[in-house]
């Protein structure tokens, strides 16, 4: 009773009213995320079925196998998030922690093979556009423009990643705390929504980039 | 009457009587439902003043029948004008297949315009009256727009593609243009005049002035000079004649129209779209050629085209025949 | 305790289902489908990202609320491309009236 | 609602309570300038949002007199056409995103959104804090545009002048419109979780006041629009940065898309802007003729159904823009159907007047000046929703009239009336009302005269944005910058009353209009948790003639 009371905010009732507002919040900003993302998902639509051939080479030119690596380890940053809102419903702050860190890692991961491994080769090849582009082949603006949308599109989402992997430090520090409990795990819970997003973003941007590009 | 106080530019185009009328329509409907709304605000606001504090209204919590009639009411009227003013304005966006064809390139902050026969203006443009004229229209930096209100037409000149609009001026005289898309420091005086003459005055124009080549041959000059003529013409490269406004079969087994935006990116970009059955072998003229260039090409390319190039070739006929 | 708990084999399950369509998905872009390859790529995403949604996300147990929110998400995006595209792909449209020619001489005259 | 139990006491009889210092309130209930930059209290919050906007609003005016100063004479009467680009520039920018968004949201929402509920308050506090801080940094990155040197693309960013070709601090001002963004983003999602989540018992959403269903419809277009204007931001900064990007016609992009997603979020954004007056309009109407509102569920989902259409007519500013035919004439219907809900409204309002029982204390002038302005602004809307006739007066001075009666004639003049109405709640004190109703009138006149001359301007083909201009469009310029002067005078009035009255004016007590809903039924200034306690509703909105009219 006493970790109850102390886990409500003053300007609620009580514990439910204030689990569903704090889903709800965050539900809603995933919303505008939606919107975010919309536009410039909208402007790939429409450019894409302008310029298909272009789009098409463009594709041809990523690294599948970098991008479906990367879709896995998004994937298991996903199960080990939603394991550690488990473990934050049942209070089990060890396992938490191993969750949250787990998924720090993984994020980590997808971030560093991303610049280590594709931007980094993209700049060396001469793929970047406006940085260093050095590409000479048929139709090379329309492709310069695809190599925009990679790196806008890929880009935000790294941000959305590395702005997660903040989140998650704050979230293991507190943790560490002891600052979360069955009754008051709403920041665990939200975070991991927002997580979870991240990755559906990558969902789409997986075939969207990689792989529809008539690669047969 | 309205002399010194004019609610209404000129009337002179064939399409500004038809968009007065509707604006004359509309601002009755305005004055309608304005008088209605400040008649009864102002009748009840008297009828039912306050008049001492312990004055009680009566309570009226609406009337389903009044909420009907209030939502049909504006929405026939919505309908009607929509009605009107679509088809107005279909009607006036397609230039009739007779116009004469008029090139305007917009820059920072000036109008070039040229004409058919050669004449090349800047923020003037002489046209005759009478007759239909095409204006197409690209930019070379940022958006920019020509607007004649005494026409009543406007549209914006975009970079990268080639707007158009048409009018058929009615009357003689100096009618101002404008720019209306705001375009950087000089915006406000990006401007100038359309000069509507008698057709003879403006045949007198055309042959004083200096007379410039025609769009056609200077397009014909570029053909040989930049050396189009060593593939186009030896069948390396597809050939021009009955080109414009035909399909056009891509490598990729698309199939696209030779339109002012095709031919202008095949120029500045020519491995966009490949024809079948040719190599990628040209280089990119971006950079070589202006945009007035590209626009003497293209005349060029539409006067060996039968069908497509129709505009400017009955124009041509017209004009000798007038000479 | 407030909110749904559940099971870790649930998770599991839908983890696995999610590795396997990425390897589907993966594995249908190397063969020639010819316009379906990008329908099947979307569809599998779309699988996807319900797999994510319904359970990591809880949506399967959260209320109705919450799906609104979703669903006006998508159904405002859906405007977005839809009212855009109805411009940009109809651009080279011209109309033409049926009695265009009459028009016109009327208009002249 | 409870039993008015305070509402009959002062009736009438604002001076009835002695000193309102006597009393804790969220005013007084801590001092020194760290209880105000750190609190959570919606109260406080909003009064922060009100200091910064009235400060915006002057920068944003001062740059309009300016303007209208130059534009007496045709050749530009002391501006050089740079300095007039940025100014305008400048105009917009402030106004559109620093004022007239956060306005009657950030403001009055802040401040009664919790209130009108009877909430503590709303569901994020913290979030409402940040969301200020937010827009504050916005705030000073737009700042900092126009002191290095000022911005001069308009406030519509277009491509490729903004990408491309202007030589000034586009990335700062887009930059402080990208974080304004979010802030306004912020502030819908707690209005929307608040409203959902905790309202008071027995108010059901059919109880709710118009304003409430008013903010609400807001906060969709809030949440649904802005991200799609921050991308493009990014975009247009981006672009300028690495010098190729989704725009640029250089590499296949297209300017014209960029105006489709600005659109997408400017045309709601107007919305944004009009519907919480919309609300203010429900609350003044009623109050001050005593009577329940007209047609209230035809009033609660016109603003629902303003916020979902207003999603679907952007088109309608690019008719001319190289736009296809087809795609206009898709987005001419859809523009004349958002016509409708908006004149169910005002029909409904004049309505609500009948057999009343009507007094004309400042904020009904207020109010009354908005139906009339706003109905005149409304209807030339049509003119621009029908394609012939915009094809004409795109982009003139006719447009320039007409969002400006709907913005200033409509969105301000239901700010200053919901302040009027407000401020004894917000301050516990009253303004001097012959001063306010004075206001109101010159405010009319001079907004009248302001931009009336504009619509004539417009249809005779004179555009927007010319630091100069024709000689023959002189006199109605002249009439134009005339009516400005009185304008400003009329807005610099109420800045001189209300301060003053903030320590000087009669205190007004709990109720001093007699008015229905929670938030009157609670002492003024409310104590920092609202209500004493959670307050139970049992009966509709705008109960007026029940059974406390007999008092007094």
């Amino acid at each position: 009773m006493h970790s109850s009371t102390a886990a409500l905010a003053e300007q609620f009732d009580d514990l439910e009213q204030q689990h569903e507002a704090s889903s709800l919040g965050m539900w809603i900003f995933l919303a505008t995320e939606v919107m975010f993302f919309g536009g410039l998902f909208t402007a790939y639509i429409l450019f894409r079925n302008f310029y298909l051939p272009a789009f098409e080479a463009g594709s041809r030119l990523l690294d599948v196998r970098i991008g479906a690596f990367n879709t896995a380890v998004l994937l298991c940053s996903s199960l080990t998030m939603a394991l550690a809102v488990r473990a934050a419903q049942l209070g089990k702050k060890g396992l938490l922690i191993t969750f949250l860190l787990l998924t720090l890692l993984l994020g980590m991961t997808f971030v560093g093979v991303k610049l280590a491994l594709e931007w980094r080769h993209d700049y060396l090849e001469g793929f970047v556009p406006g940085v260093n582009w050095t590409f000479h082949g048929p139709d090379s603006r329309h492709l310069e423009l695809f190599f925009c949308f990679y790196f806008f599109l890929t880009g935000i989402h790294a941000l959305h990643m590395v702005i997660g992997v903040g989140i998650l430090t704050v979230l293991i520090i507190m943790a560490g705390r002891g600052r979360f409990s069955p009754q008051r795990y709403n920041a665990v819970e939200v975070s991991g929504l927002y997580w979870h997003f991240v990755d559906i973003v990558w969902i789409f941007l997986y075939p969207l980039l990689y792989l529809i590009g008539g690669r047969y | 009457m309205w002399q010194g106080f004019p609610i209404r530019p000129d009337q002179a185009s064939t399409i500004a009587r038809g968009v007065d009328h509707l604006y004359y329509f509309l601002t009755a409907v305005d004055l309608f439902f304005t008088a209605l709304i400040f008649l009864a605000v102002f009748y009840f606001a008297v009828r039912y003043r306050r008049r001492s504090e312990q004055a009680q209204a009566t309570q009226v919590e609406g009337s389903l029948p009044l909420e009907v009639l209030w939502t049909i009411i504006p929405l026939g009227i919505c309908a009607f004008t929509f009605l009107w003013g679509s088809s107005l304005f279909i009607r006036n966006s397609r230039p009739p297949e007779a116009s004469t064809e008029i090139f305007v390139v917009g820059k920072q902050w000036m109008w070039k315009l040229q004409h058919p026969e050669g004449p090349m203006e800047i923020n003037e443009l002489h046209v005759p009256v009478g007759r239909p004229i095409k204006l197409t229209m690209t930019s070379e930096d940022v958006i920019h727009n020509f607007y004649v209100p005494a026409f009543r037409v406007q549209k914006d000149v975009v970079p990268g593609m080639y707007t158009s609009i048409w009018f058929q001026a009615t009357k003689t005289g100096r009618f101002h243009f404008f720019c209306n898309q705001y375009c950087g420091t000089n915006h406000a005086v990006m401007g100038g005049y359309v000069i509507v003459m008698s057709p003879d005055d403006y045949e007198q124009w055309l042959s004083g002035g200096i007379r410039g080549e025609s769009m056609v041959s200077a397009g014909a000059k570029l053909y040989e000079q930049l050396a189009c003529i060593t593939c186009h013409g030896t069948g390396k490269g597809p050939p021009f004649v009955d080109l414009f406004g035909r399909p056009v079969k891509l490598t990729d087994g698309t199939t696209v129209i030779a339109d002012e935006a095709y031919i202008r990116e095949s120029i500045l970009y020519p491995s966009a779209k490949i024809v079948a059955g040719y190599q990628p072998l040209m280089p990119t003229y971006k950079g070589q050629v202006t945009e007035e260039q590209i626009l003497q090409l293209l005349a060029y390319i539409k006067s060996l085209s039968s069908g497509g190039g129709k505009v400017t070739k009955q124009w041509e006929r017209e004009g000798k025949a007038t000479r | 305790m407030v909110g749904h708990v559940v099971h870790k084999k649930l998770y599991i399950l839908v983890f696995a289902a999610l590795l396997a369509l990425t390897a589907l998905t993966t594995g249908v872009a190397f063969i020639d489908l010819g316009k379906w390859n990008t329908v099947a790529a979307l569809a599998i995403a779309v699988c996807k990202a319900s797999l994510v949604v319904l359970f990591f996300m809880h949506l399967r147990w959260s209320s109705g609320l919450m799906r609104m929110v979703l669903l006006a998400a998508f159904v405002w995006f859906a405007i977005l491309v839809t009212l855009t595209l109805s411009d940009e792909f109809t651009r080279p449209w011209t109309p033409v009236p049926s009695n265009w020619e009459a028009q016109i001489q009327q208009q002249v005259r | 609602m409870g039993t008015g139990r305070e509402g009959n006491e002062v009736m009438g009889t604002a001076t009835v309570e002695p000193g309102i210092e006597s009393r804790v309130h969220y005013l007084n209930a801590s001092y020194g300038i760290k209880s105000w930059l750190l609190t959570t209290d919606h109260k406080r919050i909003a009064m922060l949002y009100l200091a910064s906007i009235t400060f915006f609003f002057f920068v944003g005016g001062s740059a309009a007199v300016l303007m209208r100063l130059n534009l007496i004479s045709p050749q530009g009467a002391l501006l050089e056409p740079e300095t007039y680009n940025k100014l305008f520039s400048m105009h917009g920018i402030i106004m559109v995103f620093l004022f007239m968004i956060p306005s009657i949201p950030a403001v009055l929402g802040n401040f009664l959104v919790p209130l009108m509920i009877g909430a503590r308050d709303l569901a994020f506090p913290r979030l409402n804090l940040l969301s200020w801080y937010v827009f504050v940094v916005g705030g000073c990155f737009t700042l900092y545009a126009v002191i290095a040197g000022g911005v001069d693309t308009g406030w519509t960013f277009y491509t490729p002048l903004s990408t491309t070709y202007a030589n000034t601090n586009v990335i700062s001002a887009a930059l402080g419109v990208f974080i304004a963004g979010f802030s306004s983003i912020l502030t819908g999602l707690n209005f929307i979780v608040t409203i959902h989540k905790m309202r008071a018992p027995g108010l059901t959403w059919f109880r709710l006041p118009l304003f409430i269903w008013a903010i609400y419809s807001t906060s969709v277009i809030q949440i649904l629009g802005t991200p799609v204007l921050a991308i493009t931001i990014v975009l247009v900064a981006l672009e300028r940065l690495i010098h190729v990007g989704v725009f640029d016609p250089a590499v296949g992009g297209d300017p014209i898309l960029f105006q489709h997603l600005f659109w997408f979020y400017s045309h709601p954004a107007v919305y944004i802007m009009i519907l919480p007056s919309m609300g203010v309009m429900s609350e003044l109407v009623t109050a001050f003729s005593k009577k329940r509102i007209f047609g209230y569920s035809f009033i609660a989902f016109s603003s629902v159904a303003i916020a979902a259409i207003s999603f679907l007519v952007w088109g309608h500013h690019m008719f001319v823009a190289g736009q296809s035919v087809y795609a206009g004439i898709v987005f001419s219907a859809l523009s004349f159907a958002v016509a409708i809900p908006s004149a169910i409204k005002v029909f409904n309002w004049t309505a609500t007047l009948y057999k009343g029982s009507v007094s004309y204390q400042a904020p009904m002038l207020y109010a009354i000046g908005f139906i009339g302005l706003f109905t005149m602004g409304g209807l030339t809307g049509l003119f621009l929703a029908t394609l012939a006739v915009d094809a004409h007066v795109h982009g003139t001075y006719f447009v320039v009239g007409h969002f400006h009666y709907i913005m200033v004639g409509g969105a301000v003049m239901g700010y200053l009336g919901g302040i009027h109405y407000w401020w004894p709640k917000i301050t516990g004190r009253m303004y001097p009302d012959g001063w306010a109703r004075l206001s109101a009138a010159i405010i009319f006149i001079g907004f009248n005269l302001t931009f009336f001359p504009q619509y004539m301007l417009g249809y005779l083909g004179m555009p927007r944005r010319y630091a100069v201009y024709a000689p023959e469009f002189q006199v109605l310029n002249v009439m134009s910058s005339a009516g400005a002067s009185i304008l400003g005078v009329g807005y610099l009035i109420p800045l001189v009353y209300m301060v003053w009255s903030m320590r000087y004016g009669p205190v007004a007590g709990p109720n001093p209009w007699g008015a229905k809903g929670l938030e009157w039924q609670t002492p003024s200034p409310p104590p920092t948790e609202n209500f004493e306690e959670t307050p139970i509703v049992t009966e509709e909105a705008y109960a007026y003639g029940s059974e406390e009219t007999q008092v007094a």
